[in-house]
């Protein structure tokens, strides 16, 4: 009767082709990456991306944008290389705490109506500070179970693309199957009718953010196992990547669209991309000019495929 | 014989003078090299950001281009170290200067960054024997050389207790939020006797002090063409003394002679030291004449230097 | 109460809400019972949503009680409202664009949880949807965003008979039609008969007053925050309903005697499938069909066509009056008076710079010609209520120099008597020479036109001129899809 | 008692009343003897955290997503490649300075083009086009450090009628842009823009026309307080504009204005933005370490928006 392709699977064919091109790329660039080895140096460091991501994306379903994202990480990752090696225990105490913490703000946010932006950029100096404190000079060191944790090789697949698989299976069970999945993406879609249907916002808002700090503890925590220690600028740049691996993934910065596949697509291209640069060679001068143009490039890749995808769905 | 040989650059940072002056000075001698058959490859690059993962991310790309060593300027003495071990497990070689790492596997050409700041203040006193008020300019928080140099600036006021630091505020390492933060801090502060600094923020102190009309205090100098310019500039018309240090960005050249002689199968400690560079009131002028305009005091290593450096260290 | 009446399901008893100045409710007492569908009426403002929020425990009043089955709540709010099987399908539509239709049938039914809730709340809304709009064509697994306008009232309207574990017992429907066709509206409206017959209760709010009087068993007439009548329904008429309402009657809307526009040239003209669009200078061309088959997307192209997103243009070749204020009306941080002459700033402003007091003047000028409620130009646009807004945005469109004005459904929520001062000015302005092209959903309305284009499936399939515009026609043709 | 509720209606009042706080906490440490040299460090200071900051409101008000992240990339370049071609000529003041403009205006096309052309997420647009500038401006001087032209450099660190002269540049081209904002239909419409572009859209404005303007302000504003900062410091460096990435927008959002678009504040980014430079002085000076010092300027970021917030945007 109609054609029954939804919005939300197209939603994840687009970043799912763009990866696959990029890789193609690479496997043709550097043949040595087609291996279980090459596979693990290629992904690894995706695995905490992938989980900043869907942090960011647990923000962004609520409509509000975390820019704390890096430092936080940053922080847990000195906590992850300190206290949770040398006192679990008290580790362990602090990391649920900052969880806490971060449920507390979509409180705070929620109830004076504060502009997320702000208060995020505010809480990023907050744990740079703590972080400087606690590691003043870079060291620390990962706790042995992360590091077994991380460099482990499980049979057939390499880890970085076991966690992956099992990351994306998460977040998507949580946030596109489950009752407050649907609740917290209700809020980003139209808190007013999810008011009306008796839900208390703020309790999804504040489940948001701390399913969010949660992810990001999870992201500090494998970042440590494979770098092994840590310092207090370790993750800045994950603020940026986590905000672009949603975008990529095909998660919108208002109305509640989101895909957590997408996102943990969206990370592992972006990390790829990085790889696809160095195996081109090019002048230093131009190195970090081409990290634009490869995002520009994937995104043009993502306007194609819709377009092309869009004819289809229109003959 | 290494002519088969090839050896990556693996940089995190290339937003200031001295990192472009390390690049620069890399291009130069290892292009030579690679012209006259010593290596196959030398290649340089850098990440769009300095940040640990990102680098980690690029060694795990080098190992997989399959290089047979790295040398590496890194962001973090420990967040590598993984990435490191990876690239060690596969039998790279890899030598770190600069920003050395930690880990056992690699080798690193260190430079006494302690002692770089000690000395600074031990110069002051010879200068200023009766003491005074310092003013500490530091670097990027959270980061290994910023804590080292600042250590040796606080031993050194131990040391030297006629001293006292009344102010520290962050600079990190650029003319402009240096003169930024201490115009901030000036107002606050008594007078000042001495600056200590740790390379590439003296000029913006200067400019700052300068701004306030306040007396001009003894500031350390970081080997940048301006800073040098600026102090040849008040010897000339007052007879300003200070001292320049910093580590010259051609270290780069002799990270790449080690990982080129470790290839070559000599036996090398692990742990090497080069000294920094240091200008003083007899050698400025000859120095500010082979500086670049607006570029960084250098010195270029050879093979011979190299050897030489490897053999003292035995 | 007395012994022969059910107990209310809900009573409200002396309320009173206030905005700032604004008396939304001014002492209102009102008691639905079982069995029972009241049809409430009012002028623009009158305070018909603002009681509603009240029954449905989304607003407490400021003053008043309320009791259910007959007990004096002291804490009555939505969850009790819910508990007690109150609905409410609302003005705006307040469904969640991003989610499905199932996952929004989650989040409207608290309950529904547990492993496999998604199979219980698909059955749940089918079967309502299927009650309601038979042969609706809904697939419940599609995003909300993805539905036309009209698709999106059907569920939600479905939505508020669903049942799942707390059946509902009184369903408030706020202008549920607005967006639907008279079809549509007829099969709601039977089965919200059928409803009250089988026991449950109903608020009807509409603007049509057909649909009220032809449904509601007692119609209850709202003015200035009060309620002025109370009668079975019986007792009402169209005429005696337009009287209470305060609205001076000014006959039936009669279209315009036909002129000979043989000789006026078209200003604006459209290709496509199906039959070519054209309009003539001093034309009022109606676009009609059921709800959702491309008369809007027409409207969309119309506009494209005649404006730039690139440069600013001194002389509009074409001006817009929206239907969905949210989505594309009203600026929600203005003034209304920011809000009404954005369309008109070019001529309000020498070199770039607007003119303030001109500015004010025109705004003082309109507010008087249609008579827009508030006390003060400056106040937000968001203190009028929804029918006063829509004025603001007509006077948008109609105080440009504009020739042409597309207008998209421009009525939906606006009072009777207002709609006849509108339909007197588009009258008179399309005599002044300027052409109209609206699209409406009710009836009356695509009958004043000179002529009409109806859609069926994205295309024009008939053209309807003068004496041959009416009523029977006009649905021959969309649902037939043949010209006739 | 009206008055005062007027004005703590005001969105700017608080980040006024903020700075005004940390610069009186700053002054009691030295029992007020430096009052006049800590305004005019701040006033210096805050003055190119304004002009950007200006840029970046503009942009900002075009609504939800709308950010321009190249600004540094940007300061950068037309620093150095305007110091480049004056090098230390004092009759290639102009020349520079028109080079430094037209490469704002390059970048703001190049940022508004894949904006446009690939439909993406300012966020991303811009921040794929400040790698791009920044490697531009690597290329053209690798870094090196060229001093500006005497005549410049006097100019930028000197004072008139006691307010330093790039304060009153920095003022000039506030009172510019608020008349832009209050004044114009081009600041209607980017409100307008802001609040919803589908209603800009239908009203007739010309959406994309509006926006590609403002982010070439934007990216032209971004340029001039490059050209200038090149000059104050003594030499453009590769690393110079990297602080004001974050700092544009911190001063924009704490000034009062909606991080949701359509509603913008001139006088709020002067609040903000010496408060910014404030309050690092005031915990210096203060003699606190790297840590709680930024843990500190958190907080009080914080509680400044805590105060300000959740109050309801006044009708305009
Ligand atoms: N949130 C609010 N803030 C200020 N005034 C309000 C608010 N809500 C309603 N009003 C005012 O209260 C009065 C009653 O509004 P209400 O929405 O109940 O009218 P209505 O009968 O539903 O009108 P309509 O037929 O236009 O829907 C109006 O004058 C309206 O402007
Ligand atoms: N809490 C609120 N805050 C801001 N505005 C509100 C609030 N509640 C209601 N309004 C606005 O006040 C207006 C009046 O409310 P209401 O919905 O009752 O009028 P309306 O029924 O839409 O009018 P009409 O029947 O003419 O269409 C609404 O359009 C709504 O936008
Ligand atoms: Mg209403
Ligand atoms: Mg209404």
């Amino acid at each position: 009767m109609r054609l029954t392709i939804s919005a939300d699977a197209i939603r994840l064919a687009i970043p799912a082709l763009s990866l696959t091109m990029l890789l193609a790329a690479v496997f043709w660039l550097q043949p040595r990456a087609m291996s279980y080895v090459g596979l693990n140096l290629l992904f690894n460091l995706a695995v905490p991306i992938a989980l900043a991501t869907i942090a960011q994306m647990l923000i962004m379903a609520v409509n509000d944008l975390d820019l704390s994202m890096g430092t936080f990480v940053s922080f847990v990752a000195c906590v992850t290389a300190t206290f949770l090696r040398d006192a679990p225990m008290i580790g362990a105490l602090i990391l649920a705490g900052v969880v806490m913490v971060y449920a507390v703000l979509g409180v705070v946010i929620h109830l004076r109506n504060l502009p997320s932006i702000v208060v995020s950029l505010g809480m990023s100096f907050v744990w740079a500070g703590l972080a400087v404190l606690l590691l003043p000079a870079p060291g620390g060191q990962a706790p042995d179970w992360v590091r077994a944790l991380m460099t482990m090789k499980p049979p057939f697949a390499p880890m970085a693309i076991v966690v992956s698989v099992a990351i994306a299976a998460a977040a998507h069970l949580l946030v596109m199957r489950s009752s407050l999945g649907v609740l917290i993406r209700g809020v980003g879609g139209n808190e007013r009718s999810v008011e009306r249907a008796g839900w208390s916002v703020l309790a999804a808002r504040a489940a948001a953010y701390g399913l969010a700090g949660f992810f990001a503890v999870l992201a500090g925590i494998a970042l440590v196992g494979l770098t092994t220690s840590a310092d207090a600028n370790i993750a800045l740049r994950y603020t940026l990547l986590s905000i672009a691996g949603v975008i990529l993934g095909g998660g919108e910065f208002i109305g509640g669209r989101v895909s957590p596949v997408g996102a943990v697509i969206g990370a592992l291209t972006l990390t790829l991309a990085g790889s696809f640069l160095s195996f081109l060679r090019i002048s230093p001068d131009w190195q970090i000019g081409a990290q634009g143009a490869i995002l520009i490039i994937v995104l043009a890749l993502r306007l194609l495929l819709n377009r092309v995808e869009k004819r289809e769905k229109g003959r | 014989d290494t002519s088969g040989k090839k050896i990556a650059l693996s940089n995190n940072y290339a937003g200031n003078s001295w990192r472009q002056a390390m690049l620069t000075s890399w291009n130069k001698v290892t292009g030579e090299a690679v012209k006259s058959g010593v290596v196959a490859a030398a290649d340089a690059f850098t990440t769009a950001e300095n940040q640990a993962t990102e680098q980690a991310a690029q060694i795990q790309n080098m190992i997989l281009q399959g290089y047979d060593a790295i040398v590496l300027n890194a962001a973090s003495p420990t967040a590598l170290n993984g990435a490191v071990k990876e690239a060690c497990d596969a039998g790279i070689t890899v030598v770190s200067f600069d920003g050395i790492v930690t880990e056992p596997c690699a080798w690193r050409i260190a430079v006494d960054f302690k002692e770089m700041g000690r000395s600074q203040v031990e110069y002051l006193s010879k200068k200023l024997p009766q003491g005074g008020n310092l003013l500490e300019i530091r670097g990027l928080a959270g980061v290994f050389v910023d804590d080292e140099i600042s250590a040796g600036i606080h031993e050194g006021v131990k040391q030297f207790p006629q001293f006292k630091i009344v102010g520290s505020v962050h600079g990190d390492w650029a003319q402009d939020v240096a003169q930024k933060a201490v115009a901030g801090i000036l107002p606050s502060l008594p007078e000042i006797a001495g600056v200590v600094t740790q390379g590439g923020d003296g000029y913006g102190a200067a400019q700052a002090i300068a701004a306030a009309k306040r007396p001009m205090p003894v500031i350390v100098m970081g080997n940048r063409e301006d800073e040098l310019k600026w102090w040849k500039e008040q010897k000339d018309a007052s007879g300003y003394e200070t001292m320049s240090v910093s580590i010259a960005p051609g270290v780069s050249t002799l990270a790449f002679w080690v990982a080129q002689q470790i290839l070559d199968g000599k036996e090398v400690k692990k742990d090497l030291v080069v000294p920094f560079l240091r200008i003083d009131q007899a050698n400025l002028e000859e120095n500010l004449a082979n500086t670049q305009a607006g570029g960084v005091a250098n010195v270029e290593y050879t093979q011979e230097d190299a050897i030489k450096v490897i053999e003292a260290a035995k | 109460m007395t012994g022969d009446k059910p107990k209310a399901i809900v009573e409200v008893a002396d309320a009173k809400v206030s905005f700032g100045a604004v008396k939304a409710l001014d002492g209102v007492t009102l008691a639905i019972r079982p069995g029972e569908c009241v049809g409430l009426v009012g002028h623009n403002g009158a305070g018909k949503s603002t009681i509603v929020s009240v029954i449905n425990g989304g607003l407490t009043p400021h003053q008043g009680s309320i009791s259910a089955d007959g007990d004096i709540l002291a804490h009555y709010g939505i969850n009790a409202a819910r508990e007690r099987g109150v609905r409410c399908v609302f003005q705006e539509l307040s469904l969640c664009p991003n989610l499905t239709v199932v996952e929004n049938t989650r989040i409207l039914h608290r309950h529904l949880g547990g492993f496999g809730w998604r199979k219980r709340a698909k059955e749940v809304i089918e079967r309502s949807l299927d009650a309601v709009f038979p042969g609706h064509g809904i697939a419940s697994d599609r995003s909300v965003g993805e539905l036309s306008i009209a698709e999106r009232q059907m569920v939600e309207i479905g939505m508020a008979f669903s049942d799942a574990g707390v059946a509902p017992r009184l369903v408030i429907l706020d202008e549920p039609t607005s967006s639907l066709d008279a079809s549509l509206a007829e099969q709601m409206l039977t089965y919200v008969r059928h409803f009250v017959a089988a026991g449950g209760s109903v608020i009807l709010i509409s603007h049509i007053l057909n649909e009220i009087l032809s449904t509601a068993s007692r119609i209850v007439v709202m003015k200035d925050g009060r309620i002025v009548a109370d009668r079975p329904a019986a007792d009402w008429t169209d005429q005696s309903l337009v009287e209470a309402m305060g609205s001076v009657v000014k006959g039936e809307a009669h279209r315009r005697a036909t002129r000979d526009l043989a000789a006026a040239p078209v200003v604006i003209e459209q290709g496509g499938r199906g039959m070519p669009f054209r309009a003539k200078r001093g034309e009022i061309v109606g676009l009609a069909g059921l709800a959702g088959h491309g008369q809007t997307r027409m409207l969309m192209k119309l506009h494209a066509a005649k404006t730039s997103d690139w440069l600013p243009r001194r002389d509009l070749a074409v001006t817009f009056v929206a239907g969905d204020r949210r989505l594309n009306g009203v600026f929600e941080l203005w003034s209304i008076l920011k809000n009404l002459s954005i369309g008109s700033l070019g001529d309000l402003a020498k070199r770039g710079v607007v003119n303030a007091a001109a500015e004010a003047e025109r705004g003082a000028d309109w507010k008087r010609r249609i008579d827009i409620r508030t006390q003060d130009l400056a106040n937000r646009i968001l203190s009028l209520s929804g029918g006063n807004q829509q004025k603001v945005l007509f006077a948008r469109a109609l105080s440009t120099r504009a020739p042409v004005v597309l207008m998209d459904d421009p009525m939906r929520g606006v009072d009777v008597g207002t709609k006849q001062e509108v339909y007197e000015i588009v009258r008179q302005q399309a005599a002044g020479g300027r052409t109209f092209v609206w699209y409406s959903t009710e009836m009356e309305e695509v009958c004043l036109c000179d002529r009409v284009y109806v859609f069926r499936e994205g295309a024009i399939v008939a053209e309807l001129a003068g004496g041959a515009v009416t009523e029977e026609n006009i649905l021959a043709a969309s649902f037939r899809g043949a010209a006739a | 008692m009206r008055m005062l509720d007027r004005v703590s209606r005001r969105p700017w009042i608080w980040s006024w009343l903020a700075a005004f706080v940390v610069w009186f906490a700053t002054i009691m440490v030295t029992g007020g003897a430096s009052t006049l040299d800590l305004s005019q460090a701040a006033l210096t200071f805050a003055a190119f955290s304004i002009i950007v900051g200006i840029g970046q409101m503009f942009v900002i008000t075009l609504g939800p997503g709308n950010v321009d992240l190249s600004v540094p990339s940007t300061m950068t370049l037309a620093g150095t490649v305007a110091l480049k071609l004056m090098d230390v000529d004092n009759a290639m003041i102009v020349p520079g300075l028109v080079v430094a403009v037209l490469i704002g205006i390059g970048v703001g096309m190049l940022n508004y083009a894949l904006i446009k052309a690939l439909r993406i997420p300012p966020i991303i647009a811009t921040l794929s086009v400040s790698f791009i500038v920044q490697s531009a401006a690597i290329w053209t001087n690798r870094g090196l450090r060229i001093k500006p032209p005497s005549f410049l450099a006097d100019f930028t660190t000197a004072n008139s009628f006691g307010l330093p002269n790039v304060a009153i540049i920095a003022l000039i081209i506030s009172i510019f842009a608020w008349f832009l904002l209050e004044k114009t239909v081009y600041g209607r419409w980017i409100s307008a823009i802001g609040q919803s572009t589908p209603a800009a859209k239908m009203a007739g404005i010309p959406v994309d026309g509006t926006r590609f303007v403002t982010y070439v302000f934007c990216a032209v504003l971004a340029s001039l307080a490059g050209y200038l900062l090149a000059c104050f410091s003594g030499g453009a460096a590769l690393n110079m504009g990297s602080e004001y990435l974050l700092m544009s927008i911190a001063v924009v959002v704490l000034g009062g204005t909606a991080v949701a678009g359509g509603d913008s504040n001139v006088p709020g980014i002067w609040g903000a933005s010496l408060f910014m430079f404030l309050v690092v002085s005031m915990l210096n000076t203060y003699g606190l370490g790297a840590g709680i010092r930024l843990i500190m300027t958190g907080l009080i970021i914080i509680s400044v928006i805590m105060l300000a917030g959740g109050r309801q945007p006044g009708a305009r």
